[in-house]
């Protein structure tokens, strides 16, 4: 068995309206930084899975956004290996 | 090798501590001896003077000394209540250090034994600090309304001091049965020592004891620690888990984690209870792998509770931890020989008496009380009173509306609230007795700037004043003392003043000071804080379900003026500090208010004098209280009309001087209310009468000259209201 | 008249279970506390989710405890049409993320958790109960951080195509409910039926007697609970 | 001027308490996803910034990350330009 890490980014359907997005835009807009635009909040969970291979790590990682991370009503889910994050066990 | 420096020690208190010990201390022991001396734990420089404060009264079932004091409400109900600050954490952190500063204060209410019912804010800020502001009022939400516990009132002022050194200061009330004290002092020999909730990490080192206990500038920033972060779902699991535990009888001692964490947490439950203690730090749950001893004794991770279980029976406490999903760790035990061990993989790392920690640190002696004259309470020439300039005062940071900040507070949950944040005491009715309970706050800053006595005293008699409206007499009260750097001798010698004066008015109005909190060190980059004390106050409402009212309801009402200024006082107001002046609050006449809050609470239960709607004047002079008399909350039930005379027009009308009160009294009952008044020499003069037409109208003097200026009740709310929160 | 025996389940985090307990025995209810790990609902007519912040409302308000043990025992009673189920708040946050109720509960437009009093009215009664008639108002006090009624586009247009959502918000200012919100919610919805499941951000145990500032709550439950 | 498409990850500082990864694992992992371990939860902002050239905006990405995005006390940032995806000017 090994540990992969994994990243999962939630994010807002497109058309589903993210006024938290907006409200930072607008601030950030206002001081300055008037080349931004389009900005929108989403969410990022780091995790990691103990799997037996990468695709049934991925497997697992899915299903858990599915269930538990996004919710489907506003949000989609993509789900990618960190292999650059070390989990807290290797090497330790 | 650590030296006496790295942890914040003095030469003459290091050389001390090898006489204590015998020998050059390890490491970790100059840790455990530099959080602990430090001036957050040990009140080195201030437990000397807090001795002067009156501790005794009638209904003090516990003054100063534990987590929070307590007095007796009647038979069924006690109430615990302290006020604790987070003033560098919340500069370092805005929302993280004001939610932890929540979460610190339940917890010692909740260590008292007592369930948290109701919390109280009080905040400065620097006038543009809008983005700590900000962060203060979201953390403290985000951990209130979490934890379920409302926030039914506080505070808010503005001073140049406070833009780099906020103050949070939070006030927590909590309710528990008579008879059920616990503490830390009831541990004995031979038991066990449970730690619960959350895993240790390396938060906070040094956090609370040593940067709270030293000014704060640029090169500290590598000092930081790591910040600890708030987290009210496991503060809402250990505070049941604690209750449930304490309901089953078998914890025999109890104390919270808070600054210098497990260090301060155990060495005061041994030196309390009397007894020695051996901990396994091995035991202690870690967030982080490979903490030394020295990070887990200091760190200030939040949401943990020390336990000491009846050695027979504690598997009846442990269950009902572990039912809010906690697991409680044995990490040591309690013994007979009075020593203080520590030991990691099996060495004894640290092996001290915990009274040498707890009680040994070198007190800086505080010379004889000495009270300076009161200097002339005159203030200063005033500017010229305009309707303009009195609509424009409402907008003050000082004086406008604090809704867009309390209404991001949850004010209602537990269903006890009656009067919440828009009034000026909380009333609370109690499922758990008949009676209610009354809850002010009070502590304007610039009061104290100039001369701290008067407003240490002004302060208290504020407190008093404001539960005196709703006929409450206060059982206790608590401060929260906050002042810069103490080995400066003008701010030691300020707060040596800050505190008498709260003696004397705690002393004269006959209250007890049962508990507090001391922040000093209030100093960034070399500017300080106006010395800043803070009361909060409790008292048994005699019928919460029918608080006497703070606004006019009908018209044809007489409006009357309790001691009316004789002087010309306004010094310390918000009308000076407008003018761009800024000179000493008066002395509070303390014999005058006492006869006046001791008449305030019969009258008002006496049917027959008619009182309908009462107001104590504070910040803002008599023209906020009779603005808010109108009752700008919602649609009035009738207007005001009143006259004053033309000379010390803005003296009559702006000055804060604590013992005024505005009444309206029916017009039949007048002359007995007169009568009553009269014979205890209560001055008072008839300021005018509500009437059927709304909004507020002040003719100024009388005869030919007599001019009269009208605002429309939209108009006085448009000026208080304006602010957005932004 | 159902029988008034009441389940209110409390999830580690929930702290208006206590509140809603003592608002429902004022109305002669039997109630009982049921936990968040129980497999099974005792024998019971009508299930309470109270209001709070389960699992401290990480993730989404209501996520985590939508996955608790009794949450399957909940939608296996709806499925079954066995109880009436009321969500407040954090209860109504629960059900939508549970997928009981449609729609999802997202966080305020400003960004700040609210607390504040509110007019509801019905635009909507749900089936079954007959007390409860279009128009009819109420004014109860809103506490949350996420109460934005968000639902995707053909999900709003199926709401109004079964009759419309049980409550929204009235405008203060114009006294109609017309869409206003403290909240952002979509067409100001401050609750929703289906079948015998409701959900609502309001807090009608808060709203038990006069002294508090409205007895309109006593009014709302008894309602709900099948009396006049 | 082009409009890159930049995606920004806001993660808490290792050592700093995450309550609500340390929640959401719990749960996760009572609920049978017992091989998911080290859950935390940060924010991913999507934005678009209008530049001369990629190098100038990440500058600018950057910048906003320090000055904006990420609360240095508690949290780090990581951004990167994200080829995938459209903005909102592309074809649209
Ligand atoms: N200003 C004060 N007035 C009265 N008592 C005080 C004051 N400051 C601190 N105390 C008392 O000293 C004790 C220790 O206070 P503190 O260290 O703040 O407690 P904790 O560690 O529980 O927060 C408490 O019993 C507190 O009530
Ligand atoms: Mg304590």
């Amino acid at each position: 068995m090994t540990r992969y890490a994994m990243r999962m980014a939630v994010t807002l359907k497109s058309e589903v309206l993210d006024p938290a997005g907006q409200a930072t835009q607008a601030v950030v807009n206002e001081r300055g930084f008037d080349a931004v635009g389009e900005l929108r909040i989403g969410k990022l969970v780091d995790f990691s899975v103990q799997a037996g291979d990468p695709a049934e790590a991925l497997e697992v990682a899915r299903r858990l956004g599915r269930e538990f991370l996004a919710n489907p009503v506003l949000e989609r889910f993509e789900v990618w290996m960190d292999q650059g994050r070390r989990t807290g066990h290797d090497g330790e | 090798m650590m030296t006496a420096q790295d942890v914040g020690l003095t030469e003459e208190e290091a050389v001390y501590v090898r006489e204590l010990v015998g020998r050059e201390p390890s490491d970790l022991e100059w840790g455990l001896f530099g959080v602990l001396w430090s001036e957050h734990c040990s009140y080195k420089s201030s437990r000397t003077r807090l001795r002067w404060l009156p501790k005794e009264g009638a209904a003090v079932v516990a003054g100063p000394g534990g987590n929070a004091g307590v007095v007796r409400l009647d038979d069924a109900v006690e109430v615990a209540f302290k006020v604790e600050s987070h003033n560098h954490p919340s500069f370092v952190e805005p929302v993280q250090g004001a939610a932890t500063g929540v979460g610190g204060i339940i917890r010692d209410v909740v260590a008292m034994g007592a369930r948290p019912i109701a919390l109280m804010d009080s905040l400065r800020f620097g006038s543009r600090s809008t983005a700590i502001r900000e962060g203060v009022v979201r953390g403290i939400g985000d951990y209130g309304n979490a934890i379920g516990v409302p926030t039914v009132g506080g505070e808010v002022f503005y001073g140049p001091g406070y833009a780099k050194n906020p103050l949070v200061n939070v006030l927590c009330v909590g309710l528990r049965r008579p008879g059920r004290e616990i503490g830390a002092g009831g541990a004995r020999p031979g038991e066990d020592v449970y730690l619960i909730g959350q895993a240790t990490g390396r938060d906070g080192i040094h956090g609370a004891s040593l940067l709270a206990s030293r000014d704060f500038s640029q090169a500290d920033q590598d000092l930081r620690p790591t910040v600890q972060v708030g987290d009210p779902y496991t503060g809402k699991l250990l505070m049941e888990a604690t209750l449930a535990a304490l309901a089953t009888g078998r914890v025999s001692a109890l104390q919270d984690l808070g600054a210098a964490g497990l260090a301060s947490a155990s060495s005061e439950l041994a030196v309390r209870s009397g007894v020695g203690l051996a901990l396994d730090l091995d035991h202690v749950p870690c967030r982080e792998a490979r903490m030394t001893a020295y990070e887990i004794m200091l760190s200030e991770t939040q949401e943990r509770m020390l336990l000491v279980l009846d050695a027979v029976h504690g598997e009846e406490a442990l269950a009902a931890i572990r039912s809010w999903g906690l697991v409680p760790k044995k990490i040591g035990t309690t013994t007979a020989d009075g020593q203080y061990v520590l030991t990691l993989q099996g060495k004894r790392v640290a092996v001290l008496e915990a009274q040498w920690l707890v009680d040994g640190c070198p007190l800086k002696p505080a010379p004889a009380p000495r009270v300076a004259p009161p200097p002339v309470g005159t203030g200063s020439p005033p500017e010229p009173v305009s309707p303009q300039a009195l609509v424009a005062m409402l907008a003050d940071p000082d004086l406008r509306s604090r809704e867009p900040i309390y209404r991001r507070y949850d004010s209602m949950i537990q269903t006890r609230t009656v009067w919440g944040p828009e009034h000026e005491v909380a009333v609370l009715r109690l499922k758990e007795s008949p009676g209610g309970l009354a809850i002010s706050v009070a502590g304007p800053g610039r009061w104290a700037a100039v001369d701290a006595y008067s407003g240490g005293a002004g302060a208290v008699a504020l407190a008093v004043a404001r539960l005196a409206v709703q006929a409450v007499q206060p059982l206790g009260l608590t401060d929260g003392l906050n002042a810069g750097n103490p080995d400066q001798p003008e701010t030691l010698t300020a707060f040596s003043q800050m505190i008498l004066g709260i003696r004397d008015a705690a002393l004269a109005l006959g209250v007890p000071v049962t508990g507090g909190n001391v922040s000093f060190h209030n100093e960034t980059d070399a500017v300080a804080i106006w010395p800043t004390p803070i009361i909060g106050a409790v008292g048994r409402h005699p019928r919460p379900d029918r608080p006497w009212a703070d606004v006019v309801t009908q018209a044809g009402m007489r409006i009357v003026l309790i001691n009316p200024p004789t002087r010309p006082e306004l010094g310390g107001s918000v009308w000076e500090r407008r003018a761009g002046r800024l000179t000493a609050y008066p002395r509070v006449g303390l014999d005058r208010l006492r006869r006046t809050v001791g008449w305030l609470r019969q009258a008002l239960l006496n049917d027959a004098l008619g009182i309908e709607a009462v107001r104590a004047v504070a910040e803002g002079g008599l023209w906020l209280t009779l603005v808010k008399l109108l009752g700008l909350g919602g649609p009035g039930g009738a207007g005001i009309a009143v006259t004053l005379a033309d000379e010390m027009l803005a003296e009559r009308l702006l000055n804060e001087v604590v013992g005024q009160f505005v009444l309206t009294v029916d017009e039949n009952h007048w002359p007995e209310v007169m009568a009553e008044l009269s014979a205890l020499q209560i001055d008072s003069s008839v300021l005018g009468r509500t009437v059927a037409e709304d909004g507020l109208g002040l003719t100024v003097g009388s005869g030919s000259e007599a001019f009269t200026w009208h605002w429309a009740r939209g108009e006085l709310l448009a000026a208080w209201s304006a602010w957005e929160g932004a | 008249m159902m029988g008034n025996k009441v389940a209110v389940v409390t999830f580690p985090g929930s702290n208006c279970d206590h509140d809603t307990v003592w608002a429902l025995e004022q109305l002669d209810a039997e109630v009982v506390v049921v936990r968040h790990d129980a497999r099974d609902l005792p024998a019971c007519e009508r299930v309470v989710l109270p209001g709070g912040f389960s699992y401290g409302d990480y993730l989404r308000a209501g996520a985590l405890a939508a996955h608790a043990p009794i949450m399957d025992a909940v939608g296996r009673a709806v499925e079954r049409e066995a109880v009436s189920v009321l969500g407040i708040c954090n209860g109504f946050q629960i059900l939508c993320e549970r997928g009981i109720l449609p729609g999802a509960l997202w966080s305020n437009t400003s960004g700040e958790f609210v607390c504040r009093w509110e007019w509801v009215e019905v635009a909507s009664p749900p089936a079954g109960w007959p007390e409860f008639s279009t128009g009819m108002r109420f004014r109860l006090p809103v506490a949350h951080g996420q109460g934005a009624f968000r639902v995707q586009e053909d999900g709003l247009a199926q709401i109004w195509a079964q009759g419309g959502p049980f409550l929204r918000y009235v405008d203060p200012t114009t006294s109609r409910s017309t869409g206003y919100s403290p909240n952002g919610s979509v067409d100001g919805i401050a609750g929703i039926s289906r079948g015998r499941v409701i959900g609502l951000m309001p807090h009608p145990e808060r709203a038990m007697h006069s002294v508090f500032g409205s007895v309109d709550g006593r009014r709302f439950l008894r309602m709900w609970l099948g009396g006049p």
